[in-house]
């Protein structure tokens, strides 16, 4: 396992790189699911007060 | 924004256009000449909605806004030389007769940056009669000018729709036109 | 032809609920696959002999960058389509991929300098590719900053359009600058991969990966796509009955 | 009806006489160019043989920063005091009026950038063998440079602070510009044939012609709307 | 009636919300900044070595530049809807209020281009333990370029196309700022020491504070009448 | 430009200019606040000329001009708590009873891009009225302003001049003021 994680001495370059991009992948997925809830309370907010602004 | 609008103009008309301020008087005089596009709704001239050929379209319209489109380094004459220039051909003659016309003879040879703003009201209506097109779309020409210049305005509309022309203008406080002819639109604010 | 097809796949309303349906068929899947290719690239696949274990850094950082131009292509094309057919959805899908793109740009660029440390001894050098990539997020910051600078979403569509569209240009300089510019090139250690000898062990899980990465891009487009056709739309009849529901 | 012949050559002759009587904006981007070629020997410790080698990076970062400054201003002016609105209502084709401008805009700030290049080049310990190669790389890239410019101008026309988006979409585009340009240059100043880069150059001012004052145009208009 | 440091508090705050109401301004010095530093490099041959060599010069020059773009907007839109003319009419000392807006410039625009210079280095191949003297450096370079600037722009506010003027008066008047702050700068990197330079950076920005503010308040008057 | 003029103005008056396009209205103005420099003459303020201490002067009198002070980007109501602030201290229930009078109720919270011509005209006039100052200097204070907006500037001045404070406005139709108290002043062009 610690051979593993040492991953023959590049662990300092293949790990972080593993971190970002999944990283960035959960942050996509975090970041898409709250724009389409933000967007329905949006719409759900204007459908309660009338649709004129 | 504006709801439940129809109308039609015909040659010889002048459409007032009149609402308290932010009813959409602006927002509507540009949907006209199709600088906005209306989200819904249809604009025709001569029977053809206008976006099918535009520029057929704006080669028979003129249009004053609430700013006057002049270059403040250049002479009123040289202003309408080159901004009417591009629609049609006119000589020095034609514009110093314009300039008359409204008034603007005393300054027509200095830069409009000088002008006080009534002046430049003055030089940009110059640029609409030179035009010589018959349709007329003017948001407040009376702004800033004095009582002649007020009378002015309610002339030159006047002998546009005598001649068979259209004008259709936003104002606050009603033009000096003859009432024949005259139509009045009153949008309110929601 | 029959064209109802096309502005049906156009309607709001409908791209909306078909959005909403294929999500879980891109979401999972893509998953799945990105697990088992980390699973046999990080583990099954065997070192490079001449660069170790360094190089798995390539299981995440080519998708990701062929994702960051996958997706300005997609861009640019839905753009023109909602440019030239006045087609709301299309925008909504254009808009949807920007920032996507943008954080797959992001780390293709990152992934990258990481690798070149070690590969390179420095974690930026000015090669054609990896300058191009750099001007490829300046783009996608320019497409989401003159969208963001727009209030009105109908213009914001059409102007931020008109800039995608003139802006793939640049894709083809990423994708072949290396070819292009032999002068200034990338270490060898990099192109031997290009090479058909690379081993069918170190291939399979680069070739799931890039799969799996796609069909992620897909379900986050979709899911981009329904939050921004409710914004375009709030006024619509459908969305405040389906909300009201 | 005016011709488009008739039209171009008025919009044409307002802009330069609207130039002429304001000097300063004429000399603006030239003025630009030269301090900023001149800051850099400034800057980097003066000698000659360092300084030539970095000319064509000093040079085409001086001249495509001089453009985009100018760029700023090829579309302002018109669009604040309502004389673009007046073109689009002309009843004229705004591509044609647009292109005439663009043409107008290079008449007066790329083309003298390209004569004053080879000062700066002297300036800067360049031989003068290299001054041909080094005029014609700039003229064409600052072609390029204003039809690109008048695109992304008509982009960023309604937004409040154009200036900083106007960059972030310019510079991007204009990197294979630069590439290309200094390229050029380095060649000429070397003395090796230039041709190569040139007709890079050469075909992105031909795409350009075709597709730019098409975009300008509808970027113009939709900022319009 | 307010007191002077409420007047201060609420001229700054008025400007940090717009700013951030509208990033795309906050971002235009940084992005040019970085677009600066990264168009050398390509137009330049890429050697590190090389790079390196000309790295004090590029920073500064793009620093410069990036400051001089920003300090046109430092009074412009104040000037065009009137705010600046309610400043002066405001019963509160203009020096003041002027002196209050050039710090909030500052803010906006050189403490972000000073934090963000060690990326810039980096990416000119500079070691990390030049990063203290760069920032440093380019800090007390950038208050003393608002500082002047503040003057320069009042000056050239009642001019039409100010942009050109405001290059031409700033830039001789920075020319010493950028000797220096390049001299400091390329110590930092060669690891010499840089209290030399830096003391004389740090006597313009003292000369600057005690004196611009005057200088400007008196330039915006002028340019109001 | 202007010559042989001579007016006091004392508190509880309201001097309203008129005069035709270039007559110097504005000028006039201009020079009253102390923005332009007379060539020749005095103007003074109780007594004393007014560029012996023009910011104590400054901060007895409000001026509004041609242009609207506002920011684009900032709401209405943020436009006045920043702009009036610097002058003294108020309070957002200041800043919105002041909305309120000048009808901008319905649109102090949207940033004052979005709004109409007179809508803004409106934001500015409540500026004025906030600063809280005996002088005020309007020019056009009613340009883009509706029949109502009008009414709405007649009634500003006249309870500004009951309250013992002075007004003094160039105007091209004469304000609704009751006549007591107003005086006038034309000018006539050259
Ligand atoms: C910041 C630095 C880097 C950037 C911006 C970058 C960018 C890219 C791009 C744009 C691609 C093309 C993807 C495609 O065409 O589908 C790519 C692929 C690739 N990169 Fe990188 N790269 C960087 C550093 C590196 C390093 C250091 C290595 C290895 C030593 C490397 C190895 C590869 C490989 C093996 C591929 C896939 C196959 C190929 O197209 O050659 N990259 N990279
Ligand atoms: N910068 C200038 N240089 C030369 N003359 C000027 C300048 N500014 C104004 N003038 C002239 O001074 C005269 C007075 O201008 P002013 O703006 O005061 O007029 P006004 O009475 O306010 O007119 P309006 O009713 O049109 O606003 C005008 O004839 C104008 O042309
Ligand atoms: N960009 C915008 N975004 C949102 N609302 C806007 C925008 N522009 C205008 N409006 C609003 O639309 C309404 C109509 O504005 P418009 O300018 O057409 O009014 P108007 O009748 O011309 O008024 P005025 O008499 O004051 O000139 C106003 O309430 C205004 O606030
Ligand atoms: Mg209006
Ligand atoms: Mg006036």
């Amino acid at each position: 396992m610690s051979r593993f994680l040492a991953m023959g001495g590049y662990a300092g370059s293949v790990w972080p790189s593993m971190a970002l991009t999944f990283g960035i992948i959960a942050w996509n997925i975090i970041a898409a699911r709250r724009s389409l809830r933000s967007a329905l309370a949006e719409a759900r907010r204007r459908a309660r007060i009338g649709d004129d602004p | 924004m504006l709801r439940g609008l129809s109308f039609a103009v015909d040659g010889g008309e002048y459409l007032e256009v009149t609402g308290p301020n932010g009813a959409g008087k602006t927002s509507l005089l540009r949907t006209l000449i199709g600088l906005v596009h209306a989200e819904s709704g249809r604009i025709t001239w001569n029977g053809r909605p206008i976006l099918e050929d535009a520029r057929a379209y704006h080669s028979q319209l003129a249009w004053l806004g609430h700013e006057s489109p002049l270059k403040a380094d250049l002479t009123a004459a040289e202003n309408l030389a080159f901004g009417i220039g591009i629609r049609r051909r006119i000589d020095a003659v034609a514009v110093a007769t314009a300039l008359d016309e409204v008034g603007a003879q005393g300054f027509s040879d200095r830069p409009v940056r000088t002008l006080s703003a009534g002046q430049r009201r003055r030089v940009a209506l110059a640029g609409v009669l030179l035009a010589g097109v018959p349709l007329w779309v003017l948001d407040e020409p009376a702004t800033h000018l004095d009582a002649d210049g007020q009378a002015l305005v309610g002339r030159l509309v006047e002998r546009q729709i005598v001649a068979g022309g259209i004008v259709v203008a936003a104002v606050h406080a009603p033009l000096p036109v003859v009432e024949a002819g005259t139509r009045r639109l009153g949008l309110s604010s929601k | 032809m029959d064209w109802t097809w096309f502005h049906r796949f156009g309607s709001p309303p409908h791209l909306y609920r078909l959005a909403g349906t294929l999500v879980p068929w891109f979401a999972w899947p893509a998953a799945i696959l990105i697990a088992a290719g980390l699973y046999g690239g990080l583990v099954l696949a065997p070192p490079d002999y001449q660069q170790g274990d360094g190089f798995r850094i390539i299981y995440v950082h080519a998708p990701s960058a062929w994702l960051s131009l996958m997706a300005y292509t997609m861009m640019a094309v839905t753009a023109a389509i909602g440019l030239i057919w006045r087609m709301k959805a299309a925008h909504a899908v254009a808009a949807s991929c920007a920032p996507v793109g943008a954080w797959f740009t992001v780390a293709a660029l990152g992934t990258g300098m990481l690798w070149g440390k070690p590969m390179w001894g420095t974690y930026w050098a000015w090669d054609p590719r990896l300058t191009a990539e750099l001007v490829l997020l300046f783009l996608y910051l320019g497409y989401i900053g003159l969208r963001s600078a727009i209030e009105d979403p109908q213009r914001a569509d059409r102007a931020s359009a008109v800039l995608a569209i003139v802006g793939v240009i640049n894709v083809p300089i990423v994708r072949y600058s290396v070819e292009w510019w032999n002068s200034i090139h990338q270490a060898p250690s990099v192109m031997k991969f290009g090479k058909p000898s690379i081993s069918w062990p170190m291939l399979t899980p680069l070739l799931i990966m890039f799969v799996g990465f796609t069909l992620l891009f897909a379900a986050l487009v979709l899911v981009r796509v329904r939050a921004e056709i409710l914004r375009r739309e709030r006024q619509a009849r459908w969305v405040t009955e389906m909300v009201t529901q | 009806m005016s011709g488009a012949w008739q039209a171009a050559r008025l919009v044409i002759e307002r802009d330069l006489r609207l130039a002429f009587r304001n000097r300063a904006q004429l000399l603006h981007p030239l003025l630009f160019f030269a301090i900023v070629t001149t800051l850099f020997p400034l800057a980097l410790s003066p000698e000659p043989s360092r300084l030539r080698d970095v000319a064509p990076g000093v040079l085409w970062v001086a001249a495509l920063l001089a453009s985009l400054l100018a760029i700023e201003f090829l579309f302002r002016d018109d669009a604040q005091d309502g004389t673009l609105e007046q073109y689009a209502l002309s009843g004229q084709s705004l591509t044609w009026l647009l292109f005439a401008k663009t043409l107008s805009h290079w008449l007066l700030t790329g083309l003298p950038l390209a004569l004053m290049s080879p000062v700066a080049a002297y300036g800067l310990g360049v031989a003068v063998e290299a001054v041909p190669g080094i005029i014609a790389s700039i003229t064409l890239g600052t072609i390029a440079l204003s039809l690109l410019g008048a695109v992304t101008a008509g982009l960023t026309l309604g937004i409040r602070r154009g200036g900083a988006m106007l960059s972030l979409l310019t510079l991007p585009l204009a990197v294979p510009l630069l590439i290309f340009g200094a390229q050029a240059t380095a060649r000429a100043i070397a003395g090796e044939p230039v041709a190569g880069p040139m007709y890079l150059l050469a075909a992105f001012v031909v795409l350009g012609l075709t597709l730019a004052p098409l975009a300008a145009a509808a970027a113009v208009r939709i900022s319009l709307e």
